[in-house]
């Protein structure tokens, strides 16, 4: 991929162009059209993606092409970088657009409609990562998994690229005029018959030209379908308080935390900041150091059940008896008789919250009932902790609507309603049992589809135009806390796309818009000079929302428990942790990034425990039939420890067969399941197939095998023994007939703190990101041809119905006394002066015996062409590419390098400054990706270095010690907090 | 048409060594021995000095383990020194594995470049294949030349001396 | 018949004259006496060689990942394959070199088919560290060429040692069988009525005529290239088995390794020889020259080494339950009982099992039963080879990376290509060279005073 | 038995092994000449450009500064070439009508940029930085050759791994004060050994680990 890093050549020479060109222009979208046409834009684009150039569909191409030259346009007039109407470089990388060196931008992505804020690193105008926005409070400088792949869904080939009508290709001029007809109808009829499906959004600019729909039109009905909506929080609150407010969690404050179901590490727009403050509660370096304790009483295994000091697995439909008796024992009265939990166990619990008082916090599952999480804003309540751990503000997202998609199908059906406009959302593939979607819409007068893929919906749509991605968008987005964040494009769309303020401006009768002024116009509150700020910040100073100071009613306003006996099987449904609802089924990382826990990729399975699939007789991978009223569907059994008995998981976001990657993908949809907006189902049934498929996992042992290898012990433990590693560890023998090689400039080192890691897998993603590593799809991966070079081990250890689990990021050590590099025949892998383990990938001839010879197995090989070289042949895909990385062709071995690429800009940017690099320069994809900053890198010569730091902790150790490898990659050892009370044999001492 | 010398030819080993010590005990010492294999009295008999091949072979072998290590050792200290796994840059105990091979390769090659060159092979025409007696193919037969340079050779006299001592067939051999 | 030679230590039968053994032998290639269906069996090897050819190119085009490899089993059929054909490759020069500086007279008339068969056995060995690379048109790479990259091959890798030994086990053998033959094919040149005949054998032979004085040099020399043979044919396995034993990986890193090896290697070797030796002296109907007593020996030397392997296959098993060592000891019991137990358990009821009957005598000379039984250890071998490449990286250090590998039709297309082409190459060579050293058979008939 | 062959059959046999020999000598020799050779590596052949381009003619006798129009080299890893506005600047006063610079105007016309061909250029898994070497006090003569001598661009060095690494290994005979760098014709001044010496120290440079393989290789 250097070639991207060495031919920019021809961009500087359109951009230095350009920028001279466009100061002199006022509209810059008009000085784009005038130049783009140019064969100059053309030969970059050829340049740049020759492929891309050459996929793009035949017709409208010179606009496509006019589309992707506003890259480097928008780009070039940002480094001219002087008009209030540009975007502007974020401030802490205060660089010029320089061929070969990358540019950084502030913006925010969409989670479920929630902002997250981001900084995207642009080479030439090729958005190429994702980092966090340390400025955001959602993102606190940390990524997930999935906002790594918003990149990659850029550019990926399947996207929309044309407007269709009735499924042909046809202009936007001729959208326009058609649009044009339903302006003037709608205006004459004030709307009557028509309605708008919006998915869930916080965009401040997209309310507002909402309601200006809405008066202009006010017959016109506004719909929203969210399947993964969870109301029952607001219910609650407009229960208790009249009004429907959303909760805030400070997990910093919090002391004792008590989960009712709740994932709050893994799930929700805040989940980034939960991981943070929680982790930060529980930094244990010396025996005097505190800790937070975290009870997690769950329906499903996540990884915050995982990384809890107490976890109690159990039906979904038993958590309001639990929340009923926390409260009644919080509340003094001893009537937590029908809690289904053993009372020891509670009588802990409540003792841990009664000391922690307003420190305390209990938190709910959003997808709980709305009785669950009255009570337990009561038991906050009676805490104190409302206010102090746990804050209610007015909801980002309200947005009044007249009602969800079965309410618009019903409507539908009374002919009330005759045209509807989608805006993103795809309730053809997302529509829950018996409610026929398809049907519905068929009758319709007009169906407009806007969104991103030409998916289901699109395909049933009269019209469909194609949505900008969120990284081609001007917009702004609501943080969970309210913050807001504009969103701004780093790349001109790509294809012939839309935002959606440009589309409710066309039906608003303004046919001549662009979004910018449309978020621009909204904002009228920032001075040029507050918007500039904004976009460099990717926040709007204080814009969060303030919480609001309430007294829950004691009685819970009649809130009841659901009277439904859990008898049967219970279902519970969640969504994919990185497909969601199946939007980005069509992301090959996301599909082929290991579920936190099962280790499944390209695809999902029911979920069941032990104890069920003993009663049933039920191997892994063998179908099962779930029946629950009416509905069924089929689905390979997947054994889970820890999983709660007679209880299924059904994730959503599979079994799409529209998009070519989601398409390779197994897996099976579970929507069609589920009734409304229901998260969890009782008195399920589900009956053994005789046959089996083999479902795809990338981690088949689960046990340590009695081997040190995830080293642990609870707090009291590790004060008695804080340097409890090295108890009946193998020593690492030392002596040796050779000399040592002495490392006297930078030796790069690396420490990941195993109680911090929650096995979220953004690490993971977020090294594929940078490193270019290939997918390499279903059958590769079920041959064990994976390509991932950091993988997160997932160990269980204890009673299988009730296991601790473990999370062990393992990347390539660094071994000094490398056993890989002694055995490679063409000095393809070696050591440098900085101690790092290096990979030439022009060198390796593949014989893999340095890979044979690795203890750790880390490294990963090239079996087959798995992405192509020649930038020809490689689809548009390729734009992701980091072009500081070789791209690595078949037959060559590579492995995790320390992201020596940043190592290497950091030391020539240093060597140019003529000073040292400074600690905490260097950050790998990994450690900056981390949302709990689990992972510490750093040069180990320098004493003041935070790894040295970390390293000298008592309970570091390194990976298998005893082979003597002396890794630079070294572990803090797991340390958990349970309740003395407790503890059982299991936490109480390092197993 | 010059004589290289008379081939005698003899049906077994026992024969041609009778004949060949009885052509020494008569002072002849330009003869030459051919049989299908090696008959072994007649190293002795013949007074063929004990090789010196076996130096050969051992300097070849010595040649090759030495320039292989060598280069080796160049190799890693001179030319390219590199931090492999941290052992150091001469970590001879891997070394002498190659050197050993090489030295093997070497002593071989001596040995057997050594006795082409030594025989004088190859040697496609020579005086011998002149006889028309003379056939390796026949097999079983031994043959025993005395060449006409021998100072006591007279063509009557050797030609008797040989029938007396029972070959079978005398020939005289061109050169 | 087996009692007509059970008693005397005679190697040969019968009577016989020079002409005779020189013509029997010689006429085999000159006149192409050849038994029926010498030709359909040369015709069903061909075939597997084209399929080598094919799957070759098929794994060039498409990949290594084509066949069984994967991570963590990164090494697969290519080097069990290698393992197995270096092993066959060696008893051939440990017949013609150990049991001639051991004077054994009855090496006369196997050793030259022996040392034939190393020959194409390293022939076929050879080719699959090669087809093994991920990027095989750079295995030269292993060489210290003289090129712009300054780049050296890295001398501390047992690849690179393998790649000394097999040359220099190719090239040394090569010589030693070609001095071997030089007497014989002086013979052919002058019993070749053809003058294409006269030229080939002619020019081969080098003008070969026999002078007491070569023979005197000759019989040193060939001494001597026996004398440096025989270190080599040692040391060639040991250091194929450092290959593993070099590596920290369970199941490889075993100090046994290398004499276990060479015994295995002779084992198959032996089981080789006799799989080829018990046809060809039927179909040549040279019974009289490669006796009983020559299967007899080969059997003896057969369990001879094969209580050797057996004992390698105790002491593996009881250092890796006396390490103490938690990885070794999961592994073994993880062979015994895992995913590759029943190859492990075939292995030892081959290796093991089978090879007791060769205690009885009957057994030994009973030519099919042995043939059969050299076959068996053919294929445990192989399996035994399998078995050692993959069981240790699929249970190392780290559970989470357990894994193992399951075969393609490559893996085998490559291995029965690969014993095809071998068989291929033995018939031509029965066909155009004497697959029994007349030269040598005389002499021993001289001694053994079987003249007529 | 008669001859099988004929008397001079032993000589020809003596040429057939002698000649082998000699051959293998031979092919030794080629394959380590050749891939150093100018064919192989096309050192100081002349590419043919849209434009005769003459740096003889705009450094050597101008002395125009390199970095006017490549003006990436000293902050990134690439040089740059120079926008058609660049050449215009001076050419839409100068020559203004010239045959030769015809493809320039219609460059700017157009829009249509210059195709120029590349001279020096390395393989894509080598990850050459030019802000480094400038500011280490490499000059762009030392690998780029006297351009001011060349009246159309070519290869002055082969840029193989074997060059880079001569200099990578021992930078000293190299360097030069650093701003010096964009000189052509630079006479060293006598005591440039010591001020070597010194640069080194100054410069932070540090040979030994600049053959490390991520330096070129990522």
């Amino acid at each position: 991929m250097s070639a991207i890093a060495e031919e920019e050549a021809a961009p500087v020479i359109d951009i230095a162009a350009l920028r001279k060109r466009l100061g002199s222009d006022r509209d810059m979208w008009r000085s784009l059209d005038e130049i783009a046409g140019t064969p100059e834009f053309q030969r970059f684009v050829e340049a740049e993606f020759p492929s891309i150039a050459e996929r793009l569909p035949a017709r409208p191409n010179r606009r496509t092409l006019l589309k992707l030259m506003g890259a480097s346009l928008s780009l070039a007039g940002l480094s001219a970088c002087s008009r209030a109407e540009s975007i502007v470089p974020y401030v802490r990388q205060p660089e010029m657009l320089i061929p070969g060196k990358p540019v950084f931008y502030a913006t925010a992505l969409s989670s479920d409609g929630f902002g997250i804020g981001a900084i995207i690193e642009s080479h030439e105008g090729r958005p190429t990562k994702v980092e966090g926005n340390p400025d955001h409070p959602a993102s606190r400088g940390a990524t997930d998994a999935v906002m790594q792949a918003a990149v990659l869904t850029l550019f990926d080939p399947d996207r929309s690229r044309t407007p269709l009508k009735d499924g042909e290709p046809a202009s936007y001029g001729d959208f326009l005029k058609d649009m044009a007809g339903l302006v003037s109808r709608w205006t004459a009829s004030q709307g009557q018959g028509g309605a708008l499906l919006i998915e869930p959004t916080t965009s401040p600019t997209l309310a507002a030209q909402i309601d200006a729909l809405r008066a202009r039109y006010p017959k016109l009905k506004l719909y929203r379908h969210d399947p993964l909506a969870t109301p029952a929080a607001a219910q609650a609150s407009q229960a208790l308080f009249g009004s429907a407010l959303t909760p805030v969690y400070h997990f910093d404050r919090a002391e004792t935390v008590v989960s009712l179901d709740a994932d709050f590490l893994g799930e929700g727009p805040g989940r980034l900041a939960h991981a943070r403050d929680f982790t930060a509660r529980r930094r244990v370096r010396s025996p005097s150091d505190r800790m937070s304790r975290l009870y997690a009483v769950e329906s499903t295994p996540t990884i915050t059940g995982a990384t809890a000091d107490h976890r109690l697995a159990i039906k979904p439909s038993s958590i309001e008896a639990i929340a009923a008796g926390l409260k009644a024992a919080l509340g003094g009265q001893a009537g937590a008789s029908r809690s289904p939990i053993d009372q020891a166990w509670m009588a802990a619990l409540v003792e841990d919250l009664k000391t922690a008082g307003r420190n305390a916090l209990i938190i709910v599952g959003p997808h709980q009932s709305a009785f669950v999480h009255a009570a337990a804003l009561a038991a906050n309540a009676t805490l104190g902790a409302l206010g102090n751990t746990v804050d209610l503000i007015e909801p980002p997202d309200a947005l009044p609507v007249d009602g969800d998609l079965t309410a618009l199908c019903e409507a539908i059906g009374q002919t009330a309603v005759d045209t509807v406009v989608v805006l993103a959302a795809n309730p053809l593939h997302t529509a829950s049992a018996g409610l026929d979607v398809h049907q519905a819409f068929s009758s319709l007068k007009l169906l407009v589809h806007h969104g991103l893929y030409r998916d289901e919906t699109a395909f049933l749509a009269h019209w469909h135009t194609p949505a900008t991605h969120e990284l081609e968008s001007w917009s702004d987005i609501r943080a969970y806390d309210g913050t807001a964040s504009l969103v701004q494009p780093l790349i001109v769309p790509l294809y012939d796309g839309k935002t959606i303020h440009e589309l409710l401006a066309v039906l608003g009768g303004q046919f001549e818009t662009d979004a910018l002024s449309l978020v621009r116009r909204h904002w009228p509150t920032l001075d040029d000079e507050g918007w500039r700020k904004a976009l460099r910040d990717g926040v709007i100073a204080n814009s969060a929302a303030r919480p609001v100071s309430v007294t829950p009613p004691p009685d819970l306003a009649g809130l009841k428990p659901a009277a439904n006996a859990g008898s049967g099987l219970d279902i519970r449904f969640v969504a994919d942790p990185w497909l969601r609802d199946g939007r980005f089924a069509n992301a090959s990382w996301l599909q082929e990034l290991p579920r936190p826990l099962t280790k499944i990729v390209w695809g999902n399975a029911a979920l069941i425990s032990p104890v069920t699939a003993e009663r049933l007789k039920i191997r892994n991978g063998k179908i099962i039939n779930i029946a629950s009223n009416g509905a069924d569907i089929d689905a390979p059994a997947w054994i889970v420890p820890g999983h709660p008995d007679e209880t299924i998981t059904l994730s959503f976001g599979f079994g799409r067969k529209v998009g070519s990657v989601a398409a390779l993908a197994e897996g099976h949809d579970a929507f069609p399941l589920r009734h409304g907006s229901e998260w969890f189902a009782t008195a399920a049934a589900m009956t053994p197939r005789d046959n089996s498929v083999r479902v795809i996992t990338t981690q088949h042992h689960q046990a340590m095998e009695g081997r040190a290898l995830v080293r642990h012990a609870s707090l009291d433990a590790f004060r008695l023994t804080p340097d409890f590693v090295r108890k009946d560890a193998p020593p690492s023998p030392m002596e040796s007939l050779y000399p040592e090689w002495r490392y006297d400039q930078e030796a790069w080192a690396m420490a990941i703190d195993l109680s911090a890691c929650i096995g979220c897998m953004a690490c993971v993603s977020a090294c594929q990101a940078e490193n270019n590593i290939a997918p390499v799809g279903p059958q590769e991966c079920e041959r064990g041809h994976e390509m991932h070079w950091l993988r997160v081990d997932r160990y269980y250890d204890g009673s299988i119905d009730a296991p601790d689990t473990f999370f062990q990021p393992v990347p390539c050590m660094h071994c000094e006394k490398a056993p890989c590099e002694v055995v490679c025949p063409v000095n393809a892998t070696v050591h440098t002066h900085d101690g790092l383990n290096a990979q030439v990938y022009n060198r390796c001839i593949g014989t893999r015996y340095c890979s044979q010879n690795c203890p750790y197995k880390v490294r990963r090989f090239n079996f087959l062409d798995h992405q192509s070289f020649n930038k020809e042949e490689a689809g548009p895909e390729q734009g992701v590419h980091n072009p500081n990385v070789s791209v690595r062709s078949r037959g060559v071995m590579e492995k995790c390098t320390y992201c020596v690429q940043r190592i290497s800009a950091k030391r020539i940017q240093a060597q140019i400054e003529n000073r040292d690099i400074a600690d905490g320069e260097v950050v790998t994809a990994c450690q900056q990706a981390c949302p709990t900053q689990a992972i510490t890198f750093g040069d180990r010569n320098r004493k003041d270095a935070k790894v040295v730091r970390e390293k000298a902790a008592p309970q570091n150790y390194a990976l298998l010690e005893e082979l003597n490898t002396r890794p630079r990659t070294t572990y803090l050892g797991k340390i958990s907090n349970p309740s003395g009370k407790l503890a059982k044999p299991g936490e109480a001492t390092d197993g | 048409m010059s004589l290289y010398g008379l081939m005698a030819v003899f049906a077994d080993p026992e024969a041609l060594i009778e004949a060949t010590r009885g052509m020494r005990a008569r002072g002849y010492r330009r003869m030459d021995a051919f049989s299908p294999f090696q008959v072994k009295e007649l190293d002795r008999i013949l007074e063929i000095p004990k090789t010196r091949l076996p130096w050969a072979v051992l300097a070849g072998g010595i040649a090759g383990a030495a320039l292989v290590y060598a280069l080796i050792w160049y190799s890693v200290e001179i030319d390219y020194p590199i931090n492999v796994g941290g052992r150091p840059l001469h970590s001879w105990p891997p070394f002498v594995v190659i050197a050993f091979e090489a030295g093997i390769l070497g002593a071989a090659l001596a040995g057997f470049i050594g006795v082409l060159a030594a025989n004088g092979l190859p040697r496609y025409h020579h005086p011998v294949f002149n006889a028309a007696s003379f056939s390796y193919a026949r097999g079983g037969k031994f043959y025993l030349l005395i060449e006409a340079a021998d100072p006591k050779y007279r063509k009557g006299v050797t030609r008797g001396q040989l029938t007396r001592l029972g070959a079978e067939i005398v020939e005289e051999v061109e050169a | 018949m087996a009692e007509a030679t059970a008693q005397g230590p005679a190697v040969l039968r019968g009577r016989h004259d020079f002409p005779e053994i020189s013509g029997r032998i010689g006429s085999i290639v000159l006149n192409g006496r050849l038994p029926r269906h010498f030709w359909t069996a040369f015709f069903l090897c061909f075939l597997l060689v084209l399929l080598l050819l094919y799957s070759i190119t098929y794994l060039i085009a498409v990949g290594v990942g084509a066949y069984g490899i994967n991570m963590p089993v990164v090494w697969g059929t290519m080097i069990s394959n290698f393992v197995w054909w270096i092993g066959i490759g060696h008893a051939g020069t440990l017949i013609s070199a150990v049991l001639l500086l051991l004077r054994q007279p009855w090496r006369a008339s196997i050793n030259r088919f022996a040392e034939a068969m190393t020959l194409f056995a390293v022939a076929m060995a050879g080719l699959f560290p090669i087809l093994h690379l991920g990027r095989p048109w750079f295995f030269y790479w292993l060489l210290p060429l003289p090129n712009v990259h300054m780049h050296w091959p890295q001398w501390r890798s047992p690849l690179v040692w393998d790649f000394a030994a097999i040359a220099t086990y190719a090239t040394v053998s090569l010589l030693f069988w070609y001095m071997g033959l030089l007497p014989d094919l002086a013979v052919l040149r002058d019993r070749a009525s053809s003058r294409p005949g006269q030229l080939f054998y002619g020019i081969l032979a080098l003008g070969w005529r026999g002078s007491a004085r070569h023979w005197s040099r000759y019989r040193v020399v060939y001494f001597l290239l026996a004398a440096l043979a025989t270190p080599l044919v040692v040391s060639v396995h040991s250091i194929v088995s450092l290959d593993f034993t070099f590596a920290i990986t369970p199941g490889y890193h075993s100090t046994i390794f290398p004499p276990y090896f060479v015994a295995g290697a002779l084992l198959s070797g032996f089981a080789m020889v006799l799989t080829i030796a018990i046809p060809l002296r039927w179909a040549f109907s040279v019974e009289d020259l490669i006796t009983l007593r020559h299967m007899d020996n080969a059997a003896k030397l057969m369990i001879a080494a094969g209580m050797v392997v057996a004992y390698g296959y105790v002491s593996e098993a009881f250092f890796a339950w006396y390490s103490g060592e938690p990885s070794e000891r999961a592994m073994m019991v993880q062979r015994a009982v895992g995913p590759y137990a029943p190859m492990f358990w075939t292995m030892l009821s081959l290796n093991c099992g089978v090879l007791q009957l060769l205690w009885f005598r009957r057994v030994r000379r009973h030519m099919p039963l042995l043939f059969a039984i050299a076959v068996a250890i053919n294929v445990g071998m192989w399996i035994e080879r399998y078995v050692i490449v993959v069981t240790g990286p699929s249970r190392d250090y780290l559970p989470s990376a357990w894994g193992e590998q399951s075969l393609t039709w490559l893996d085998f297309g490559i291995l029965f290509g690969s014993i095809g082409t071998f068989f291929a190459l033995v018939f031509l060579f029965i066909r155009i060279l004497p697959a029994i050293t007349i030269f040598e058979v005389e002499e021993l008939a001289e001694e053994e005073g079987k003249l007529k | 038995m008669p001859q099988i062959f004929s008397k001079n059959a032993d000589g020809v046999a003596r040429f057939v092994i002698w000649g082998s020999c000699a051959v293998l000598l031979i092919v030794a020799a080629i394959g380590t000449i050749l891939p150093r050779s100018d064919l192989v590596t096309g050192v100081g052949e002349p590419l043919a450009q849209p434009v005769p381009f003459s740096h003889k003619h705009h450094v050597g006798q101008l002395g125009i500064d390199c970095r006017y129009c490549h003006n990436g080299v000293e902050t990134s890893s690439s040089a740059g070439l120079p926008a058609t506005e660049v050449c215009m600047t001076c050419h839409s006063q100068l020559f203004t009508n010239a045959d030769m610079l015809a493809p320039v105007r219609a460059s700017l016309a157009s829009g249509k940029p210059i195709e120029w061909q590349r001279v020096n250029s390395v393989p894509d898994f080598v990850f050459f930085n030019h802000a480094i070497h400038i500011d280490k006090g490499v000059a762009c003569e030392t690998c780029h050759g006297r351009v001011d001598e060349m009246p159309l661009m070519r290869r002055a060095h082969t840029l193989s791994m074997e060059w880079c690494l001569g200099c990578h290994r021992n930078p000293g005979p190299n360097l030069r004060p650093p701003q010096d760098v964009f000189l052509m014709h630079w006479q060293p001044p006598e005591d440039i050994a010591e001020i070597r010496r010194q640069l080194i120290g100054m410069l932070d440079i540090h040979p030994e680990s600049m053959t490390d393989c991520y330096v070129c290789h990522r």
